[in-house]
């Protein structure tokens, strides 16, 4: 039977036009077999272009479609429509990208003109052996993870639960509230972080359709966009959450002291413990490493004084499996390891801190009850605070962590107003871009913080004139000036930078997303879909996407939630059709698909001795289709039939 | 042969990662030779050897398989049983008497578009020193 | 339009010495420079210097020859390469300098009365004729050739470390050297100086 | 003892002149510890920094023969000089990572009946002994340490950078760790790795004294008593000029200096004359018999 196959060449503005000869292109694609019309024109995706392709399907009866323009992540479900509704079965459509893998890549036109000529060619003589296939509809499950308690992760959840559907909240820590919990004030506006932070933990565990989930972590995550199955590891905390009434006296009669984690270990903690008074849940946890129980079998003074009776030492590791229709990963960032930049001193020089130990002395519930001092007990006169630590580096992290410069300035000004210190800034660069952020700089620079434009290059405690005695000495090119200064203080703040959680790697395993190169996790596209990934129905939010500051995490905490929001209240999601089958009539019962596939989506049936693929539970990768020895199985859209014409094509036409 | 002979590339490229990191060279504008025909497979595990030889006697001078790196698999695994199975295309390459560089592997994530442009290029230039296929499939043979 | 000679030099010779050091191994580098000022930062020396090493990129950039050429930053260099190792952005600091060096010896266009390419001169004047450095002959060498005096001045340093045995008088002439030579020899001309084609010295060798 | 390494050995040309007893010193440690030092056969300058300012080319040649000879040894080069080390290491890296540098030196070494084929390790005699050798070695050979020796432990510019990958690029601890371990109390020293400014002393004096005088400043500072070095040129700098620091400066420095190897031999029971300690300028006498010769 022959084919009527309309192709359309888009000039894409100029984005095609300029490198590639698009009546070259048409005139080669009209004189193809079976080609019926080929037109060009400025914008295929523009209202008119569409107009030109249902047109043609029904004047001219075409039976295929060709649309030569951008890459199909772009448009393909733009044509697919088209052609629907010109009254074609939407398979029918094949898509040839002449635009990211050809015009924007060549510098010479007559040769990219040939390599669009060949990608054309392909896709033509391919669609010819496609197939109309049919989308299968599955029902969306309307509950909600969200992975990560802190403030994009809160927010998201939040405004979910509040549009009446279910969160579940999964949060490694034993409390919710992440970076922000632990930090003093923030910039520009200055609100101390805990008066806007805690309200909105409190309703967290308030809200009758959030399920927090604490001290756990999600270890498996499968099945498909709507219906998902997150396995959810409960590490023990040793504490019952439903009987415990957050009294604390089981911490204070704790005989154990340990520097605490939430305080940088500058302050201490007890073995049995919440990281922070407002915690959330506002329940103990239990610190196997140094209880006496469980290290020594002995004390049980909690368990003594308990009134509820909520201690349990025999609390075990609990899985749980949750049905979910989609999920919002919110997981965050970790500090960059100051001590990896020998030349600072930290962990070496006593009074070089990093900004989150500068914020829990600045913290009103911190270590210090909000004095900012120096080891030795007294307030410093004088205080560098270096930019850039770990970020803009190629020997660490080569992006900027954007948030560094404005909370940098921000701890200049509480230094100003806790201590009067003089303050120095060594800056590369001051990055204010954000709404009030440079009327902000302004204000510091009128607070008199000296700004010196140079990376510091070393902080000693060698000293060269009596003024240096006893200080640390920031050294660096003042480069407004031309000259290297030295400058004597009394504290460094080394202003750390953002880097992707350690175990991003596995959770983006976990999920099927992927990262780009820096290691954050990767958005489906920088500007249009900045919260989803290449994975349906599962969404990034915060830094765990790159460095964000609070305002942007979360709005982009509750873009994550309206976008999961709209795909449970579209009830229901259509999947792809380019799943396997299997040909009854050929298949030997060899089942070597059974052990390849990923899925288990192949099942084998005894009575016939003939495997069978379960269409809801195969994603369509293809492997069982290549490794098949007889050939029984095809995946739908990416036939054998198919994928030869579009290679023999591929090769025959180009010059 | 002419100097100016093109060495024509078929490239298998999976949708999630190989594919998504061209188009990332090609939205950065970085500038690589144009002698890849991309074709849009969704796993790399989806690549019969049938598929490669049929390319290379149709007349490709070289065939060039990408997919996610290992571990990275959108389907969890599919890519290492690409790389079993390349193993078994190269020894069905020497037994036909193809160079083995014609045929490459690669891993290239969404991200990569500098590393996708780079094997192109390196791709290109070692084909254009082994110079034209011209093979018939085995035919004669 | 009053520039002297020299300067019109300077500019015009600007270009050229660009790509000699984007031709170095990681030379084209000095493109992503971010002028942090790291480097002048942590040079022992940049408070003596003219121009800072950060300054330098930034004249090269600039195509200001003549600000790189009249310093005397290059050859305050002493190869510490804390320049290097702590760059940002990745650049080869010292590699740049010993390029500089070599250019301006190449092209003639070192500060006046500079010492510093004297004493290199010399030492590889040694190292090509005898295969290795002897101490003694080289500082001899080179102040008889700048400042004579000094020799006198430093008698009483030399007189002790003779007696230790720590000067000895003859130099060691390695057994390769003719095959060190040929070797050398063996490389064109134009790459035995610096890579400098049209630099004086390219032709000397 | 049997010997349990083999290398060939590169001394360098700062080690026939000033700085013999570091050459003497190294090679008697060396023999002690069962490493045995087997001294490349008509080696010559690795190219050092003077050079490198004039000719490039040339001076990967120079370090490349000297590659090239190692390489028919089929031993890893040993080096003690610092300067030596960088020179050679980056000859090999830039010769294994440029093709053209590998293409120009490899038929340039051809006129010589020589080629290299990449192969050789370069390492630092510090390395070799703190890495391979190791605590309880050393420990072992120790029948008078040197206990109660404040030594201020100087590793100099160029042991870790830019190459030096076994330590680290700011605060090297390596000698520190061999100074413990000999029964010395290595004693802080912000300056360990900056530069002595050896490099400009004939050509700006004034700049290189200063740096000297830093570090002098620095090391008695922090109680050190002498200074333990790696590197002939630091050493012959901090040895040499003291007196220069003095008169400029109008201070009265007179810090006895050690090789590294120096101290080893003293710890392992050597006498000073072997050790090339007969040598200095400043009289480490009244140092060694209070603090190790009193007890």
């Amino acid at each position: 039977m022959a084919e009527k196959i309309g192709v359309y060449v888009c000039h894409c503005g100029s984005n095609i036009a300029q490198m590639v000869d698009c009546k070259n292109v048409v005139d080669y694609a009209a004189a193809l077999p079976n080609v019926t019309v080929a037109r060009e024109y400025q914008y295929m995706c523009s209202d008119p272009g569409q107009e030109i392709i249902k047109k043609d399907i029904k004047e001219l009866g075409l039976t295929r479609v060709v649309v030569a323009s951008c890459s199909p992540l772009m448009h393909e479900l733009t044509f697919r429509r088209a052609v629907e509704e010109g009254g074609l079965n939407q398979f029918l459509f094949q898509m040839a990208n002449i635009r990211e893998q050809c015009s924007w890549i060549s510098e010479n036109k007559e040769m990219a003109t040939e390599r669009a000529k060949a990608i054309v060619g392909a896709a033509v003589k391919r669609v010819a052996f496609q197939e109309p296939l049919q989308e299968k509809k599955v029902p969306v499950n309307p509950n909600v993870l969200v992975v990560g308690g802190g403030i994009t992760g809160i927010e998201a959840a939040l405004q979910l639960a509040d549009s009446g559907k279910k969160v579940y909240l999964v949060e490694k820590e034993p409390t919710i509230g992440g970076y922000m919990a632990r930090f003093d004030k923030t910039f520009p506006t200055l609100d101390c972080a805990a008066c806007i932070l805690t309200p909105k933990m409190v309703n967290v565990a308030q809200h009758p359709n959030i399920e927090l989930i604490s001290y756990s972590d999600v270890t498996r995550f499968s099945g498909y966009v709507g219906n998902f199955t997150a396995r959810i590891r409960r590490r023990p905390r040793y504490v019952d959450e439903e009987k415990c009434n957050g009294c604390g006296l089981c911490t204070e009669k704790c005989p154990i002291s340990v520097p605490s984690e939430f305080d940088c270990g500058l302050g201490k903690r007890k073995a049995i413990y919440r990281p922070f008074p407002q915690a959330v849940p506002n329940v103990p946890v239990i610190d196997r490493e140094h209880c006496l129980f469980f290290t020594k079998g002995i004390c049980k003074v909690c368990v003594k004084f308990c009134p509820r009776g909520a201690v349990n030492f025999d609390q075990k590791e609990e899985f749980e499996d949750l049905q979910v229709g989609t999920a919002i990963l919110a997981t965050g960032f970790d500090l960059f390891d100051a001590s990896k930049v020998k030349q600072y001193g930290y962990g070496r020089l006593p009074n070089v801190v990093t900004s989150l130990e500068f914020e829990r002395f600045s913290h009103a519930s911190g270590p210090t009850g909000g004095k900012i001092q120096l080891k030795n007990g007294q307030m410093p006169q004088s205080v560098a605070i270096l930019h850039c630590i770990g970020s803009r580096d190629t020997n660490f992290n080569e992006y900027c962590s954007r948030v560094c410069c404005m909370y940098s300035m921000k701890m200049a000004h509480l230094v100003h107003e806790k201590t009067g210190a003089k303050v120095y800034e060594f800056y590369i660069d001051i990055r204010a871009f954000g709404k009030g952020y440079e009327e902000f700089y302004k204000r510091l620079l009128k607070e008199d913080t000296v700004f010196i434009r140079g990376k510091a290059a070393e902080v000693t405690d060698f000293a060269q004139t009596p003024a240096e005695k006893g200080k640390l000495i920031v050294v660096a090119e003042d480069t407004l000036l031309g000259i290297t200064r030295r400058i004597p203080v009394d504290m460094v703040v080394l202003s750390v930078g953002f880097e992707p959680r350690k175990d991003a790697a596995d959770l983006a395993r976990t999920f099927s997303i992927s990262r780009s190169q820096d290691g954050f996790f990767l958005e489906r596209h920088p500007k249009l879909a900045p919260v989803s990934t290449a994975s349906d129905g599962i969404f990034i939010a915060g830094s765990c996407q790159g460095p964000k500051d609070i305002p942007d995490s979360v709005a982009q905490g509750a873009a994550a939630a309206a976008n999961a929001l709209s795909l449970i209240d579209r009830k229901e999601v259509t999947l792809e059709p380019t799943v396997a089958v299997i040909d009854e009539e050929s298949c030997s019962g060899c089942k070597i698909c059974l052990g390849l596939c990923p899925f288990n989506a192949i099942v084998f049936d005894d009575t016939k001795k003939v495997s069978r693929v379960n269409d809801a539970l195969c994603k369509g990768c293809g492997v069982c289709v290549a490794a098949c020895p007889s050939g029984a199985i095809e995946q739908r859209n990416f036939t054998d039939d198919q994928l030869l014409a579009e290679v023999e094509s591929a090769c025959a036409s180009a010059k | 042969m002419s100097s100016n002979y093109e060495p024509k590339i078929v490239g298998f490229l999976c949708k999630w990662c190989a594919y998504t990191g061209a188009d990332l060279a090609g939205t950065s504008r970085i500038k690589y030779p144009p002698n890849v025909t991309p074709i849009r497979v969704m796993c790399s595990g989806r690549v019969d050897p049938v598929l490669v030889m049929k390319a290379l006697s149709s007349g490709a001078d070289g065939v060039l398989i990408a997919g996610c790196h290992p571990g990275d698999c959108h389907y969890t695994s599919g890519n290492v049983k690409t790389i079993r199975r390349f193993k078994l295309l190269q020894k069905m390459l020497d037994q036909f008497g193809v160079e083995r560089d014609r045929v490459r592997l690669e891993w290239i994530s969404a991200s990569e578009g500098e590393k996708y442009a780079q094997v192109v290029e390196n791709m290109t230039e070692t084909l254009r020193t082994l110079g034209p296929l011209n093979w018939d499939g085995g035919k004669e043979a | 339009m009053s520039e002297e000679p020299a300067e019109r030099r300077a500019h015009e010779l600007g270009d050229v010495f660009l790509d000699a050091i984007y031709a170095i191994p990681g030379g084209d580098k000095i493109k992503q420079c971010i002028q942090c000022g790291t480097c002048s930062g942590s040079c022992p020396t940049s408070y003596a210097m003219d121009y800072s090493p950060r300054e330098i990129i930034a004249a090269l950039r600039a195509g200001m020859l003549d600000r790189v050429l009249k310093s005397n930053t290059v050859w305050l260099c002493t190869s510490c390469y804390y320049c290097t190792v702590r760059c940002p952005s990745g650049i080869k600091i010292t590699d740049m300098m010993y390029e500089l060096k070599r250019l301006g010896v190449d092209f003639g266009l070192v500060q006046k009365g500079a010492i510093a390419p004297t004493v290199s001169k010399a030492f590889v004047n040694m190292v090509d004729n005898y295969g290795r450095v002897h101490e003694t002959m080289l500082v001899m060498s080179v102040f008889l050739k700048t400042k004579p005096w000094a020799l006198l001045k430093m008698m009483p340093q030399g007189m002790k470390l003779i007696a230790r045995g720590r000067l000895p008088f003859f130099p060691h002439k390695i057994k390769g050297i003719s095959e060190m030579n040929k070797c050398a020899g063996a490389m064109t001309g134009a790459m035995v100086g610096g890579l400098h084609p049209g630099g004086p010295s390219a032709k000397e060798a | 003892m049997e010997s349990r390494m083999e290398f060939t050995y590169y001394p360098g040309c700062s080690l026939e002149g000033m700085n013999k007893a570091y050459d003497q010193s190294a090679r008697l440690v060396s023999k002690s510890l069962g490493i045995d030092l087997k001294e490349l056969n008509d080696w010559n300058c690795c190219g050092a920094s003077a050079y490198m300012s004039i000719r490039e080319l040339r001076a990967h040649l120079l370090s490349a023969r000297n590659l090239a000879i190692a390489e028919r040894e089929k031993k890893d080069l040993a080096v003690v000089c610092p300067a030596c080390y960088t020179n050679l290491t980056k000859t090999n890296h830039y010769m294994g990572e440029d093709a053209k540098l590998r293409r120009t030196v490899g038929s340039a070494l051809k006129a010589a009946n020589l080629q290299y084929m990449g192969t050789v390790k370069v390492r630092h005699l510090l390395d070799v002994i703190v890495s391979e050798i190791g605590e309880s070695e050393v420990r072992a050979k120790v029948t008078k340490p040197l206990s109660g020796l404040k030594t201020a432990p100087y590793y100099g510019c160029q042991f870790t950078r830019p190459l030096g990958d076994y330590d680290d690029k700011e605060f090297p601890t390596m000698l520190d760790t061999l100074l413990k371990w000999l029964g010395a109390e290595p004693v802080n020293f912000p300056l360990k790795a900056k530069c002595c400014g050896g490099i400009l002393m004939t050509t700006n004096e004034s700049v290189a004294l200063s740096l000297v005088r830093s570090l002098l400043d620095c090391a008695t500072q922090n109680g050190g008593e002498a200074i333990a070095t790696i590197c002939p040129l630091c050493h012959m700098t901090l040895e040499a000029y003291q007196g220069n620091v003095n008169k400029a400066f109008s201070t009265s420095f007179k810090v006895p200096m050690f090789y590294f190897t120096q101290l080893m031999g003293l710890a392992f029971g050597f006498s000073k004359k072997e050790l090339g300690i007969n040598q200095e300028l400043i009289s480490s006498k009244a140092l060694l018999e209070r603090r190790l010769e009193a007890r």
